[in-house]
């Protein structure tokens, strides 16, 4: 057992907090609120690597692996980042396991940051993809529908939704749509993606919460009340060790699961899922805590904190709610278990 | 026992919908949400023409002698509309504090207009530096004759872009122990030195921070003996924790219902047909009876004479943790359409579980925060020695 | 608006009150666990009224309403009384709602205090009515099984199963049963009787969580850590305040529900799940909180607050679970909304 | 990273699970339950026949030099299984403890016949009035030339009925600050004046008040110095919370995932089909995992060189905070016939969800209490003010 990151991905992890600090302050952040999407730090990130990183040697990306990208996901999530990193990155990993020529010409276009190219989660309803992550941006859309898996380009006219956390994402009518894969292998792949997908944002979600309970922390030990530090009283301080409790627990989890997809690939998808329940939960309780021990302050606009608190219900929504995702993660385990008997 | 408010109670809770159905309109509500002002001048003044500023208060002040079983339902009324109240239920407050405290000069300068509906009046009680812990406000006031003169800075001024005056707690005497070198005053916002300085908030609602420089007042604006200002906010404190408090879970419930029972517009499939759904409409069906029984029963105890310091609290703190939860739950429950944002066309419901989770992020902070409300309840319910 | 009970409801209250402070001490309470059914208790209750007075005045009963009834309801859960008093009223009520000759004879053999009459909470599976209130000592059993109600009496043997609270519950196969009713009538007496059930135990639960708030807020007053009392912690503090507040709300509601079978017919069924649902986790909070903060106390045998946590989880669990009689209740809502509207 | 507990530590694991398959038989089992004696002779002996007594100790002293992420391996299978370990588990604390600060004549006498297996040793920490509050142990131990006189009581000295002696903190010098004037012993059970006395607790475990009446004892049974008894505590308490945590929730979601993926024997219906207790399973999926990788980090971080205090807190505090949600998860699940008791044959699952409802109970408090553990991450993990 080592919790400790290589040598490799401290730098990673380092390089990616620096980028993050310059191009992601709060103001950035606040400054995008309207679209969800900061087209300098995008830029930055793809200068950077950050969607060529998750690419193949042989595609001209670093061969990262999901464990690399989710400590640069902790990172993203850290900084609130508004930018569709961890769906370029899906999006690129899924396309590298497709043969067809269509496939891999969305990826080189992908790669060559000329076209962002997102997946949706869902397939669609009533000719419809419902709240496609990145989809009021992207160029190109991923899609699976009754057994195949498409793309489908997206044009110039995307109504913005607005939503709790300030996302990018778009409802998307299916026009002209391409096919990519069928079968098996389309299902596969698809799941396959919904699972990293799951794996990168939780440890998103994990970024998050710690950064959360640090501003809650630090807060709490500043603000006085009846004379004392507030952070002294059982009834602050006890929910903020519930919920760095449960943001360690996310954190271990969340990694492990990333980890997984390359070291127990039998248990990755068990895990992605486990993980995403757990670490959305734990980004909800740690930013909460966090919001309410701030007061009224909290509540105001002002206050960095709830752009996180909006955030932690808003990221994962876009898959599903917890209970969804433990009922999906039991399945996937029962029928691993079955089929290790 | 008898669990009905009364036929009085409900001739007057049928007063309040039919004032609500002519002048709660779709233009009112509108303007609340996209300005986060939940005050309305229109509906404030077509109150007070109709006596309703004050129903409570005796007929000798304008008001009707309504008790304090009918006047929930009539609350109640308003709550469960979204009306907008902020700005009458600041001013009825501080009316209420200047009926009981206030000199008969003030009373005589203030009530009257008040009841006309011609000024509100907002609260001046949290600071930077002191929320839950109000005793430790820093305003200095400073007697220079017969004038005081006022420095500091409010928070959480709500509706004092509209008001006329702020009811302030400031500090008169700082060498004294905390709660004994306290004074309250009512002070003119548009008299020179108050700057207005508006506040946005998660759930859109707007509110303010004031800043006073060398804000002077004549003595005659002060409520209650000097010093003595920490008698005066108990009575405010309780009255700011009276009222109704089922609104919020019954409009949200109303607007789950109606959405469980509407077929989805493309498949045609029933959310209320599904278990979990029921399920969670039924806790949320129990939550708003016990929040609707909780703030009723403070309003009998206040009905049979008592002051309903513990009940209120538990009102309160029920019902804003339990909106907590169901806006949770039904957020969660409506999967990735859950986030859609109030007022986005898209959003199921119109967005109301949306919004009810970000408003919800207030209901347990303003009014005294979810730990005060545990900690009078353990120390004056239970009988718990002090927390330390 | 009236919360005060009548000058009769204060005075029946004060007889139960005393009966069961005589009758059902806490040695005696731990004298009966071994069945959960303590005969001297029952023959008392009988002799004082608890089942006839369930009874119309013309049946010989004392007519008295629902809301009486669960106010004795209430001083039972206070004692954890060991007899089946809801559930022998809940039989003559029941009974006393049907014509056939054979209800009758049954209701006076009840009455007399000659065979005591239970009714199954759920129809029979597989042939055997499972989990029976009282089965273990009831003479005879009403159910309902596709459409008709049925009684049943019952031999001598009888298993008494062991379940987490001590109650005389018992599995009792189907044999021998006679028709009470069929039709509209049978399932719509059995719903009632459900339905009647629920709000009573709603409460007795309320009687439950009152006592075992009370000897937790008595302890932490007394019991002394870090040299101050433990109740002035607010870890302890809090979570009494919100058991408190959750047991004074589970009061309100079950008092309205049983008030409700007069007073609001129309709502009782939806307001008796609704107060049966929350009364159950009102009792499991307020004696869990009350149970920890005992520390290792709590855990002992030999402490009266696990004998109130022990019935509060098993007690309710008879009929269901709360998510499934919120459900329940739920359904009943808007059915009542529908024909309003 | 590497989320693997490493080769070593998986041959240690293959090695306890022969030996729990060997000699953890039904018999031990049905007797454990049975008497609610969680120690086994027969188990014991055959533990310190194969050396397994206290396997990280060196081999000097008989042990194999097993480092902690094999150890924690060790100690998962057996709480798994569900084996009983109070004995061995108490007795490898104290023996830490006397390897660490005890006298080398002590150590002498106690730790190679302890290691042989012949006999095991209780803690005496809790007494009536000191719970949480440790140092406020009361029991008197007084100097009577080169003998002590110890008089007082302690509670929960599980396995005393077993064992051969208390390792039990006393109070040394009543009238130095309450930390200070502690000092810990070995007293021998008996060697007369000590009453243990059986309680029973709602999980059906046993353990015991012992009463300890003039007591006479050597100086040599003293560990740590005169009125440093605190300082021996600390190490007591952290080697307390170590080791795994896992196991009660392992074998609860083994019971319930059999359970859920067995056809119901009368209408061939599988709980695993229903999508709320696949919900359930999957949350006792994430909290079974995390719970296992917080208590592995501990492991991790000593075997580094660290020590784990606030780690150990964590894991203990969400381990036992999380099989409490879970028992009542499935008790509730499984409808009426959740409460069917253990032990009762009617009962589904053999009653290991109400078992566990139980067991739980006592999780959340002893080894230090929730509110205690999170003290601890609060004020060392957060660095926040001692709680007031």
């Amino acid at each position: 057992m080592d919790l400790n990151p290589s040598d490799e991905q401290v730098q990673l992890v380092e390089a990616f907090e620096a980028l993050y600090a310059k191009e992601s302050p709060s103001e950035r952040v606040r400054s995008a609120e309207a679209t969800g999407f900061d087209a300098d730090l995008w830029s930055t990130l793809i200068e950077t690597g950050a969607v060529s990183m998750a690419a193949d040697e042989a595609a001209g990306g670093w061969g990262a692996t999901l464990l690399d990208l989710a400590l640069v996901a902790e990172q993203h999530g850290r900084a609130l980042g508004s930018a569709p990193i961890i769906d370029a990155q899906v999006a690129v990993r899924l396309l590298g396991r497709l043969d067809s020529g269509a496939a891999k010409d969305l990826l080189v276009g992908h790669l060559a940051g000329e076209r962002l190219v997102s997946v949706a989660l869902h397939p669609p309803i009533g000719g419809v993809l419902r709240m496609v992550p990145a989809g009021a941006v992207a160029d190109s859309v991923i899609f699976f529908d009754v057994g195949e898996l498409f793309a489908m380009d997206l044009g110039a006219e995307r109504a913005q939704l607005r939503t709790t956390g300030a996302m990018p994402v778009a409802d998307l009518p299916v026009a002209g749509a391409t096919s990519l894969a069928s079968g098996a292998v389309a299902s596969e792949v698809f799941e396959r993606a919904r699972d990293e997908w799951m794996a990168l944002t939780a440890n998103a979600l994990v970024g998050l919460a710690n950064r959360a309970l640090e501003i809650g922390v630090e807060y709490v030990k500043e603000r006085h009340a009846f004379g004392t530090p507030i952070g002294s009283f059982q009834a602050v301080a006890h929910g903020l060790a519930n919920a760095r409790t449960s943001a360690d627990g996310a954190m271990l989890l969340s990694r492990e699961a990333a980890w997984a997809a390359d070291e127990d690939p039998e248990r990755f998808s068990e895990l992605a899922r486990l993980a995403f329940g757990f670490a959305t939960e734990a980004a909800r309780e740690a930013s909460y805590a966090s919001e309410h021990y701030h007061g009224g302050y909290g509540f105001m606009a002002e206050y960095d904190i709830q752009l996180y608190w909006r955030r932690a219900h808003a990221w994962p929504a876009l898959m599903a709610e917890p209970d969804v995702i433990f009922a999906s993660a039991e399945r996937a385990r029962l029928d691993r278990l079955k089929k290790g008997a | 026992m008898d669990f009905r408010l009364g036929e009085s109670s409900e001739a007057f809770r049928a007063e309040a919908k039919a004032f609500l159905d002519e002048h709660f309109t779709e233009d009112v509500e509108r303007m609340m949400h996209e300005t986060g002002i939940h005050h309305s001048w229109d509906l404030h003044r077509a109150l007070a023409d109709q006596g309703l500023l004050a129903p409570s208060w005796p007929e000798e002040f304008g008001g009707q002698g309504k008790g304090h079983l009918e006047m929930i339902a009539f609350h109640e009324e308003f709550q469960r509309a979204g009306a907008p109240t902020y700005g009458q239920g600041t001013t009825a407050i501080v009316l209420g504090i200047i009926l009981a405290l206030g000199s008969d000069e003030l009373k005589k300068m203030i009530i009257p207009p008040a009841l006309r509906g011609e000024f509100i009046v907002s609260l001046g009680f949290t600071e930077p530096e002191s929320g839950s812990d109000v005793a430790a406000a820093q305003t200095r006031a400073v007697r220079d004759g017969d004038e005081w003169v006022i420095n500091g800075q409010k928070m959480f001024t709500t509706s004092a872009q509209d008001a006329k005056y702020v009811f302030m707690l400031t500090r008169t005497n700082p060498d004294a122990p905390k709660h004994r070198g306290l004074t309250t005053f009512l002070v003119p916002i548009d008299g020179g030195g108050v700057e207005v300085q508006p506040v946005q908030t998660i759930s859109g609602e707007r509110t303010n921070i004031t800043f006073y420089s060398d804000v002077r007042i004549p003595d005659v604006m002060r409520i209650g003996e000097v010093d003595k200002g920490w008698d005066v906010m108990g009575l405010g404190l309780t009255l700011e924790r009276s009222g109704a408090h089922d609104g919020h879970t019954i409009r949200l419930q109303r607007a789950m219902e109606a959405w469980a029972t509407t077929p989805n517009e493309i498949d045609g499939t029933l959310p209320a047909d599904d278990e979990r759904t029921l399920a969670k409409l039924g806790r949320m069906a129990a939550e708003a009876e016990v929040t609707t029984l909780l703030a009723r029963r403070s309003a009998w105890v206040a009905d049979q004479g008592g002051r309903p310091g513990v009940e209120g609290s538990m009102a309160k703190l029920f019902s804003s943790e339990a909106l907590l939860r169901q806006s949770r739950d039904f957020v969660n429950l409506m999967g990735p359409d859950g986030i859609r944002s109030f007022g986005d066309p898209t959003a199921p419901a119109k967005g109301e579980a949306e919004y009810a989770l970000r408003f919800a992020l207030g209901t347990t902070t303003y009014g005294g925060t979810s730990e005060i409300q545990r900690d009078i309840v353990a120390r004056n319910g239970l009988g718990l020695p002090r927390a330390r």
